[in-house]
């Protein structure tokens, strides 16, 4: 943040001893914080509209150009509601949930290096900071959950929670993946790691960057993994008895954490504000990770507009059984090659072609073989099911209609 | 020096709360409170409620718990192999190999006995 | 920089509740509440030693970490046992498990 | 003694720390027991930072909060139905009492004016080795690095490295028998 206190210094005409050294560190976390919560305002309305067009209709509309006023006029709405509390609710945990899940959601933007030198704080453990600080939102689950003491509330923080948890296994394996090639859990150190060897660690290790986004999705509950909110079975979830703004929080903490899959994802696996001449003129960096963000963040709007939502007992066997073991594996693989193939001195993408085949290739490869495990489960379950059906005799189900295990 | 770093942290920490907590504010002061029974009745599909949500709940969700747990302290150690793993070379590798598919033992285990199904 | 005794008073306030309430306490997953705590002790002081007294060597640190797998195995297998106990004999109540007392 | 930012966190994190500690024992509602002792362990991990130790606060967050306390919440959903009894406390409560009070002072006054006279001694010889190392840029990274080191070189601690694993194993495998032996 240092660059960053001196730009606002020269700005604003403070000398750089006048101010106490908290006030300077305030002044830049409310200049990170509201940069990151006014983010969500703008892709909440990038979500309408594009998902609006997968499933051919317009989307918002009405409220300013494009519609580009619909998520203002939303929150004026929620301002507006009433606050309600159940009369048996518990009252400390009910009230500090919401709070609690946007502290664990916009901790995570203080270790995102915007741009060369633009970073919150560059720990040394950058990369375990976000992963411990987002866990803290399962406890934040498990408060609303049983704060609200609803039946359907807790059921879903839950299962809420177990899928959390289940979740994070193989987003850390598949973290590990990118701290191993760089030596170092600062995400500085990533992302310089990734600027000195002039290509991405994306293409050392698809199938990790594959499953760390498959898994983040997860935990913040998209489709097809929003079964933590799912309406129709668990009249959504944990947040039932929610109303006004503390339901807004909810949301809000849900789309801040959608959208900071995007850095995280690109710092990591797509080298940062790494991009040509970034170095050299910082600000492109911080293009470079808008674009590469939004990419990451194009792709999980695409799923949530395509896919279907998991049942609960797919959801839980598509990580423990398909997901974790791959994640293993792809780690002892990247690992051993890693240690096989020594590192070169950069030299780009033409340069290491060798290398990047046999990592990429390997990597893309168990993707292949654990995805092959997986069909023939599914074709398994279904037949199996099929059976099921037939012995039944149920007059109106067939394997086809009831779609399940792995589809 | 890191503690300098973690100063930001520290300093985040405690406006983060601000965050949220200025809109809940602002709602609570600008909308109306008239709460009555039927409105601050536990919702469920306006079927009445009987007793209280603080019930029971199935043993699967504490396998799932347990597996994660042991999956997680693992950290502990494979972060920092994962650091010094190309300063050291091979023996990390089996060393590390060794850790991890002794674990990955446990999880076949959980996986034949079923521990992993939901039902 | 604070001075050593200080941490010390935490990790001694911290691991007399600690046993207060492993002692105290009848359900059995408030004992093991207890032990965390008495254990998050140990390894206060652990690290504040490690970093005070010799801050060169690794070995407070490596210790604290088995300290965090001993805690995490204990949890895990303590809190199946009280799960067992639950099912079989319905109580969670430690003075009511006595079976092996003598 | 000078009032810094950091004696100004470490108070915050020591009263953090004990009186969540407090509640944790006195709480009548294991729910909320639970959720202090998350606090508690909170300010621990505080603390850790400012022992410059960052790498454990994370882990302490990552196991403690994420992990061992939701396995402690799930149980307390299993095993709900029995936990509505009045007595908090068992028989042994005030003998318990005194003895956590004799405790905290034998430690008090034990343990202290030792760390003081090695530390009175020590710090003195190690006030260089400690500057050098806040001074160092990049001293954090380097504990961790060294701590994987440690684990995996035969003169540091790759026996126990493995042996834990064993550990972890065991008692997964036992965990998940004991408490799946009501369906078998």
């Amino acid at each position: 943040m240092e660059q960053l206190y001196i730009d606002l210094e020269n700005y604003l005409g403070i000398g750089t001893d006048s101010v106490p050294e908290v006030v300077r560190l305030a002044i830049a976390v409310l200049v990170l914080g509201t940069i990151f919560l006014l983010a969500p305002i703008l892709t909440i309305w990038v979500e309408r509209k594009v998902a609006a067009r997968f499933q051919n209709r317009i989307g918002p509309n009405r409220t300013g150009p494009y519609g580009l006023l619909q998520s203002f006029a939303d929150v004026l709405k929620l301002i507006g509601k009433e606050q309600i509390m159940p009369a048996h609710a518990d009252r400390i945990p009910f009230l500090f949930a919401p709070l609690l899940m946007v502290v664990s959601v916009i901790m995570i933007t203080a270790v995102i290096p915007l741009m060369p030198n633009y970073i919150g704080a560059d720990l040394s453990i950058g990369a375990l900071y976000f992963v411990a600080i987002g866990s803290l939102s399962t406890i934040a689950v498990v408060m609303a959950g049983w704060g609200s003491n609803n039946k359907y509330a807790l059921l879903g923080a839950f299962r809420t929670v177990a899928q959390l948890i289940s979740y994070e296994i193989p987003l850390v394996f598949s973290l590990l993946v990118p701290v191993l090639f760089a030596g170092t859990m600062s995400m500085v150190g990533i992302t310089q790691a990734q600027a000195d060897l002039d290509y991405w660690y994306i293409f050392l290790a698809p199938a990790s960057f594959l499953i760390f986004l498959f898994s983040n999705l997860a935990e913040i509950g998209r489709t097809p993994f929003d079964l933590l909110e799912a309406e129709s079975e668990l009249v959504a979830g944990y947040q039932i008895e929610y109303s006004a703004m503390p339901w807004g929080m909810f949301m809000l903490s849900e789309f801040l954490h959608a959208f900071l899959i995007g850095p995280l994802v690109a710092v990591l696996f797509l080298g940062g504000w790494d991009g040509p001449f970034a170095e050299d003129v910082p600000v492109l960096g911080v293009v470079y990770l808008v674009i590469k963000s939004m990419a990451v963040y194009f792709l999980g709007m695409w799923m949530r507009a395509t896919l279907p939502r998991f049942r609960i007992d797919q959801l839980m066997e598509f990580n423990w059984k398909f997901l974790v073991p791959l994640s293993i594996a792809n780690l002892l693989i990247a690992s051993f090659l890693w240690e096989l193939f020594p590192e070169p001195a950069g030299g780009g993408l033409v340069d290491n072609f060798p290398r990047f085949i046999v990592m990429g290739g390997s990597s893309l490869f168990t993707l292949m073989v654990g995805l092959e495990f997986l069909r023939r489960k599914s074709v398994e379950d279904r037949e199996r099911i099929a059976r099921l059906i037939d012995e039944k005799n149920y007059p109106l189900a067939t394997a086809d209609q009831t779609g399940v295990a792995g589809d | 020096m890191e503690l300098n770093q973690w100063a930001f942290v520290g300093v985040f920490f405690v406006l983060a709360w601000a965050f949220p907590l200025a809109p809940i504010v602002l709602n609570r002061l600008v909308a109306p409170s008239r709460p009555n029974k039927i409105k601050t009745d536990i919702y469920e599909c306006g079927v009445e409620t009987v007793g209280d949500a603080w019930g029971q709940m199935k043993v699967q969700y504490y396998l799932y718990a347990i597996i994660f747990l042991v999956f997680d302290i693992e950290m502990v150690f494979l972060f920092p192999w994962a650091v010094a793993y190309g300063a050291i070379g091979m023996s990390a590798y089996l060393a590390g190999a060794v850790f991890i598919l002794l674990l990955l033992e446990g999880l076949l285990y959980a996986w034949r006995k079923g521990a992993l199904e939901w039902t | 920089m604070v001075p050593l005794w200080m941490y010390l008073v935490v990790s001694a306030g911290l691991f007399s509740i600690g046993a207060f309430g492993v002692l105290s306490r009848r359900n059995a997953i408030a004992i093991l509440m207890g032990v965390e705590l008495m254990l998050n002790a140990s390894n206060l002081n652990l690290v504040a030693f490690w970093r005070y007294i010799n801050p060169g060597e690794i070995n407070g640190q490596v210790f604290a970490a088995f300290v965090f797998v001993v805690a995490a195995a204990e949890a895990a297998v303590g809190l199946a046992l009280i799960i067992s106990i639950y099912v079989k004999r319905h109580t969670v109540v430690a003075e009511d498990v006595n079976l092996l007392k003598w | 003694m000078e009032l810094t930012w950091e004696l100004v966190a470490f108070l915050g994190f020591a009263v953090m720390t004990l009186g969540s500690g407090l509640m944790v024992v006195t709480s009548s509602n294991l729910f909320h027991s639970v959720l202090f002792l998350m606090t508690s362990l909170f300010g621990v991990a505080g603390l850790f930072v400012l022992l410059v130790a960052p790498f454990l606060a994370a882990i302490q967050v990552l196991v403690y909060i994420g992990a061992i306390a939701v396995l402690m919440l799930f149980v307390i959903m299993l095993t709900r139905q029995v936990m509505s009894r009045p007595e908090l406390y068992n028989q042994q409560m005030a003998g318990a009492l005194v003895a956590a009070a004799i405790l905290f002072l034998a430690l008090l006054f034990v343990l202290t004016p030792l760390a003081d006279e090695i530390g009175g001694d020590v710090a003195q010889v190690n006030a260089e080795v400690i500057a050098e190392a806040d001074d160092a840029p990049d001293v954090d990274y380097i504990t961790v690095e060294e701590l994987g080191r440690a684990f995996v070189t035969r003169n540091g601690f790759v026996l126990p490295f493995e042996v834990t694993s064993i550990l972890l194993t065991a008692a997964m495998i036992g965990a998940i028998v004991v408490a799946r032996e009501d369906e078998a």
